[in-house]
């Protein structure tokens, strides 16, 4: 088998299950998975901004959760306070948080590393803030919970998001977009721009490269997956809080797409759904688990620095290696 | 269009706090030759080669390639204009390899990224890579990460990266620094072919090299230009004996 | 107009307790390269273990000595588990030590508890300034603060040990090459770097109280001074906290305090943008 | 189950659930009937399996304080229930899902409760971010959520059929309390609080209330979140305040009270404030900050200001002496004023659901019915004392007491009995319309 077979059959294997999950999970499990698993879906794209911009651009935001939070409050906001139907809300909020992005993205990407993480963090402080104190607004820290409306509706027929099944499908159309346009993206000339930035920015920018322009594509580009991800989020938990902003929330993004391996497409979603998966398990088990998170989060940086993906990787190259050497060696 | 010079630079000086690091450098260079530049160290000619391509403002003084004031310009317009170069210490794409790193280098001259279209379909850029792989050497490495080469392959990738980009002036800084005897002629034979289609200033300290492929040379010390002229001229030149090559002499 | 001098004195003093802590966070920054994440939480511990050796000792002033000794011990341990085997990384020490800051925080309230208690002030008295009662207790918190940092600064510039530290903080290459033991001078910046942040929790605790989520909100604070005066820029990072709280100490008393903060948090982001090296341009670097 | 040995706690609960039932039964109309004919149903019903009720409780996070009493409560009132046959003849099963204070998590942990754990009931939060995050997901999963968070919203515009408190939220509090506040320690107010919802709701509750007294609010100091030096906001506070109210949480709760006595604020002023600022946190543990402070709380801390048999068995049960709510074993201060709603909500669901004559989830309609309106009496299902789970709005009419701290103890200055509240709160909203 060769790297990409490896690849093309974890990724077959993935999307087959998320196919039928919402009939195999409650036959092995509970359905109450199925509900984790589109959470998990969400969630990862998060992580999965985090990644495109850590893992293919090499910048190592700690502030996606503000675009996140666009993303979610855009949509609540539009339908309590505009009165928004299901998908211009929907597009409201990924619009804002894309807009945010923009405009974050245009100061920021003019820095690099610490200094860049740290001005993410603190961008999404800013507007954290913003949203705590704004309470007429935002509900400050107790929220902004709402009643989804109708995707589509014909007289007395209405399609919601309260139909579990059809919730599901709905996430995993959107994240499988999502993940759609990241694929694409990342195996595109503009893809390549990103790597060769983060490879070496200097040395890109002496062959032609707009390093700036190329950067900020990148941050749009995450912002807007992250403003998916707090549409989404939003939808399936009816609510909308500052307390998404917070730079928790992007600090466990970033942890999430290192644990599942940066610079690989669906490290984010292995990561995410092993963090979360975990805590779930052990939260009913153990009072204090919280220590065994932030152990692991350690002990991957310490031992696996790529990640589950990245082992992943490795550990397949290896194989093909050892076939391509056996073939050579062979009659 | 034969008149105008391809870099001309005027009264270009660059300090750095109290280091007057270039000193009303003038010089102007014509097409379709192999220019080198020569010094001491610290003489400025890499600072020379940083604000020639914008890596450094300057801080006064103009800079104009084919006619055009490019002062002070952004790199990465720089290099499309066409002037491409190589740094001191080599610099590739490590994690990529080889024909990534030529294809990425042709594209961006190319221009567009667009961002649904598989990079590989990019023809253009792809048939480009494999020629500059061809004209380089590293053919039958072409699927090899960067990170994985030699020293001298890195070197030739560099340069290809920078052929890539089909430059109208080509910046060499120190190329075969570094390198083994084998080595260094191979690229020193490469050096010459490029020459015969791209105009190259080549930075170098092994005189010896210099004196066999330059068409032209300049010689700086503390920041400015202390000659310029053929080969010839710059050996029987007292001034630069004196000040640089007269060490060499001695020995 | 008195209260504004009240304020702005107010505001120098919290703002020295904070550059104490600050000033942890700038040299682990200058030396090691990591952004402590878990720097608040140092704090934090700081606080816990103040509230330690007064409920086993009953004597306040032992915290101050013993405290930082401890942070200190805790520093070498953090900085050799975990620290040391990401150094080719340091890339990772933001997650590494946001991971730090979940172990603290938890094993905190593991073993302290959940519920915040108070830390009576060894000094119970209160002057009236500017027209306010002010605790005097504030302005001793001061002076410790003072003393620590200009012990700390003299250890830089007078001891062996701080030479080497500033010649590894200049170029850890060269220093290496000159026989510095660059490893150790890593771990002994991490420990300082601990015991300062665990000091200023020892002073600041009968201030702020004792929480196991502490840490959190001193965090930005810290991170505000240290980018204003300039990443590991030391002096910078001491006048930058003072200058801060100063300042905000006087707006508080015109505006909005919420966008007075939102305000200075603006400001920090143009310092970055337009000043990464700091507003104190060329003090040490 | 006839022979099964009587305990004393099984008759006062029986004695108890008895009683409300006559009463409705009494009190007539469509709901009573139903509840009535439901019970005939119990009688002829097979018992099948466990009732499980979920608590969804902070047992880890910024509220962890608070969390551990809830999740000692609700341990407690299941103990009870099964020691006492049960929920109509079945077990009760209690399944418990740690919010992590975190309204992200603490939604995922509802829908683990309902979905996974399969709780037909949830006894909720007393967060009132995840409260109201919660909401919204109870509804839909159409299972009833008890919360015990202060913001009024659960119980107002963002209140469902679903949702129901019996504790106060800030309505209640502010009806309960200032009308006393204003009367006897002063007119001229100041409200400082955090910069966010609770603070603000408090804040604007109480405003309404002081002016329509003939009070005056003097403008509010709003700290910032997460403001360690509070000497900058103490010091804007006007001279003239007579009435300095707070609204602080946990740590910083404790910091606003030293700051501000060691600027002798008290000596200038009265401090009041409501049980939130205190729950959990010893008087005696702060040195004396909190002295002279007065509270508005839903639970007295020592047993001799509501000194009954059901109050002494509740403490007892709760391990705490009798004083300063203290657990006996270690420095745990119970968070009385609210850990309460985490015990007694347990027996308003029992009554709901023998009244109605639950069966499965699909008979839930039945069991909202049945507690709206539902009366609950002094017992110790209920040691806070009676109250109504009002139809309307689903918000539970209690006594309220104003204590003040004295020599590190509370002691309760004034009772508010309940009638007192339904009067001054009249409901803002009614539920009963949305359809089950």
């Amino acid at each position: 088998m060769r790297v990409t077979d490896t690849y093309k059959f974890g990724s077959w294997l993935l999307v087959l299950f998320t196919l039928t999950a919402p009939w195999v999970l409650p036959l092995l499990v509970d359905s109450f998975w199925v509900d984790i698993y589109s959470e998990i879906l969400i969630w990862s794209l998060l992580a999965a901004s985090v990644n495109l911009l850590l893992g293919y651009v090499g910048l190592l935001s700690f502030g996606q959760a503000l675009f996140f939070g666009f993303g979610m409050y855009g949509v609540a906001i539009g339908v309590v306070k505009f009165d928004l139907g299901f998908w211009s809300a929907f597009i409201f909020g990924i619009s804002l948080a894309t807009g945010m992005a923009a405009i974050a993205g245009s100061l920021a990407v003019r820095l690099t590393w610490h200094y860049f993480a740290i001005i993410t963090v603190v961008f999404s402080l800013i507007f954290y803030f913003t949203a705590l104190s704004w309470k007429p607004i935002t509900g400050g820290d107790d929220g902004l919970p709402f009643t989804i409306p109708p995707i589509i509706s014909f007289g007395d027929y209405k399609l919601t998001m309260t139909n579990a099944n059809f919730q599901y499908f709905f996430i995993v159309t959107i994240v499988g977009a999502c993940y759609w346009l990241m694929y694409r993206v990342i195996n595109s000339p503009l893809g390549r721009a990103f790597v060769t930035v983060r490879e070496n920015d200097a040395r890109a920018a002496l062959i032609g490269l707009n390093v700036y322009l190329i950067r900020l594509t990148a941050f749009i580009f995450a912002g807007f997956i992250a403003g998916v991800a707090g549409a989404l989020f939003a939808l399936f938990g009816r609510y909308a809080s500052a307390s998404y902003m917070f730079y928790h929330v992007s600090g466990e993004a970033v942890v999430w797409a290192i644990i599942g391996g940066v610079g690989t497409l669906f490290g984010p979603i292995v990561g995410t759904g092993l963090m979360i998966v975990l805590r779930e398990e052990l939260s009913s088990v153990w009072d204090h688990y919280l220590l065994l998170v932030g152990v692991a989060v350690i002990l991957t940086v310490i031992f696996a620095p790529r990640g589950i993906g990245g082992a992943f990787k490795a550990l397949a190259e290896k194989i093909a290696r050892q076939q391509f050497s056996r073939k050579e060696s062979g009659p | 269009m034969s008149n105008v010079p391809l870099l001309e630079v005027t009264n270009v000086n660059k300090r750095f706090g109290g280091l007057k690091a270039l000193q009303d450098v003038n010089l102007s260079l014509e097409t379709g030759k192999l220019h080198a530049i020569i010094g001491p160290n610290g003489a400025g000619k890499t600072t020379l080669f940083n604000v020639v391509t914008g890596t450094i403002p300057v801080t006064s003084g103009r800079i104009k390639f084919l006619g055009t004031d490019m002062t002070n310009d952004k790199i990465h317009r720089i290099s499309r204009r066409g002037l491409a170069r190589t740094l001191q210490i080599k610099s590739v794409f490590a994690n990529m390899t080889v024909r990534e790193n030529l294809w990425i280098a042709a594209q961006s001259h190319h221009g567009v990224f667009s961002p649904f279209k598989s990079w590989k379909k990019c023809v253009r850029s792809v048939e480009m890579a494999d020629i500059i792989c061809e004209q380089i050497g590293l053919t039958s490495l072409a699927d090899q990460t960067a990170s994985n080469l030699s020293h001298g392959d890195i070197a030739l990738l560099e340069m290809g990266l920078a052929l890539a980009t089909e430059p109208k002036l080509l910046l060499l800084d120190e190329p075969i620094c570094g390198m083994g005897p084998a080595e260094t002629e191979q690229t020193v034979i490469k050096i010459q072919e490029i020459s015969k289609s791209t105009a190259i200033i080549i930075i170098e300290h092994d005189i010896e090299v210099v004196f066999k492929i330059a068409d032209e040379i300049t010689v700086m010390a503390n920041g400015t230009v202390l000659a310029k002229g053929t080969p010839e001229s710059i050996a029987a030149n007292s001034d630069v004996r004196n000040a640089y090559l007269g060490d060499d002499d001695d020995d | 107009m008195d209260l504004v001098f009240a304020l702005a004195l107010n505001g120098i003093v919290w703002g020295l307790i904070i550059a104490l802590i600050a000033l942890g966070l700038s040299i682990i920054f200058g030396l090691l390269d990591i952004i402590n994440i878990a720097h608040g939480d140092f704090f934090m511990v700081g606080t816990v273990l103040a509230w330690t050796v007064l409920q086993t000792t009953g004597n306040y002033w032992l915290a101050f000595l013993l405290v930082p000794i401890i942070g200190f011990g805790l520093g070498l341990l953090i900085n050799h588990a975990v620290i040391q085997p990401i150094k080719n990384a340091a890339a990772l020490s933001i997650v590494a030590t946001f991971g730090l800051s979940i172990i603290l925080q938890e094993s905190v309230r593991a073993t302290y508890g959940a519920a915040p208690n108070r830390l009576v002030a060894p000094i119970q008295e209160t002057l009236l300034l500017f027209g306010i009662q002010y605790e005097v207790y504030r302005i001793f918190a001061a002076a410790i603060a003072i003393f620590a940092i200009c012990v700390f600064f003299g250890f830089l510039h007078k001891t062996k040990l701080g030479t080497w530290m500033r010649a590894v903080r200049f170029d850890p290459e060269i220093a290496t090459a000159m026989g510095i033991p660059a490893h150790r001078i890593y771990m002994v910046t991490f420990g300082i770097g601990f015991a300062m942040a665990a000091l200023g929790g020892v002073v600041a605790a009968p201030i702020t109280t004792v929480d196991f989520q502490g840490g959190i909100d001193i965090l930005p604070f810290c991170f505000m001074a240290v980018i204003i005066g300039g990443l590991g820029n030391l002096e910078g990072t001491v006048a930058a906290a003072v200058l801060l709280a100063f300042v905000e100490g006087i707006i508080t008393s015109f505006t909005d305090p919420t966008i007075a903060r939102i305000g200075s948090l603006i400001f920090m982001s143009a310092v970055l943008i337009v000043r990464p090296h700091g507003i104190f341009v060329g003090a040490t670097r | 189950m006839k022979s099964r040995k009587k305990t004393e706690i099984q008759e006062v609960i029986q004695d108890n659930s008895r009683r409300s039932f006559l009463k409705k039964t009494l009190t007539g109309g469509a709901i009573a009937s139903a509840a009535s004919l439901g019970l005939m149903r119990d009688v002829f019903a097979k018992e099948s399996g466990p009732i499980v009720i979920g608590h969804h409780a902070e047992l880890t996070g910024g509220f962890s304080s608070w969390g551990y009493w809830h999740d000692k409560c609700a341990q407690a009132a299941v103990k009870v229930i099964n020691e006492g046959g049960g929920i109509a003849g079945r077990k009760v099963v209690l399944e418990t899902e740690d919010t992590e204070s975190n309204p992200a998590i603490g939604a995922r942990k509802l829908r683990s409760l309902i979905q996974r754990r399969k709780a037909s009931f949830v006894v909720g939060s007393v967060h009132s971010g995840i409260m109201l995050a919660s909401i919204p997901v109870a509804t839909e999963l159409k299972t009833p959520y008890f919360s015990a968070g202060e913001a009024t919203e659960a119980t107002g515009s963002k209140g469902t059929r679903y949702s129901f408190r019996t504790g106060t939220d800030t309505y209640a509090l502010a009806a309960a309390g200032a009308p006393w506040a204003v009367e006897n320690l002063g007119k001229n107010w100041t409200m400082i609080f955090p910069d966010y919802a609770w603070g603000h709701s408090h804040h604007a509750e109480h405003k309404k209330l002081i002016e329509s007294m003939g009070g005056t609010v003097n403008d509010p100091i709003a700290v910032p979140l997460g403001t360690k030096d509070l000497v900058p906001y103490l010091s804007k506070i006007p001279e003239q305040t007579e009435v300095l109210f707070s609204v602080f949480f946990g740590a910083l709760s404790v910091a606003f009270y030293s700051q501000s006595k060691s600027m002798r604020l008290d000596e200038k002023m009265k401090m009041y404030s409501v049980s939130g600022t205190i729950e959990a946190i010893d008087p005696r543990d702060i040195d004396g900050a909190a002295e002279g402070v007065f509270f508005l709380e839903n639970f007295p801390r020592p047993l001799e200001y509501k000194d009954d048999e059901y109050h002494k068995r509740f403490i007892e049960m709760m391990n705490i002496d009798s004083v300063h709510a203290e657990e006996i074993g270690s420095d745990r201060i119970m968070a009385k004023s609210h850990a309460w709603q985490s015990y007694e909500n347990f027996f308003a669901l029992k009554a709901a659901i023998e009244m109605s004559g639950w069966q499965r989830d699909s008979d839930t309609p039945g069991v909202i019915e049945a507690l709206e309106g539902l009366e609950m009496q002094n017992s110790l299902a209920h040691p806070q004392g009676s109250k109504l789970l009002r139809a309307e709005d689903h918000s539970g009419m209690i006594d309220c007491f104003i204590s003040k701290v004295e020599d590190s103890k509370f002691v309760v200055k004034k009772r508010i009995p309940r009638d007192e509240m339904i009067a001054k709160l009249p409901p803002r909203y009614d539920f009963r319309k949305m359809s089950l």
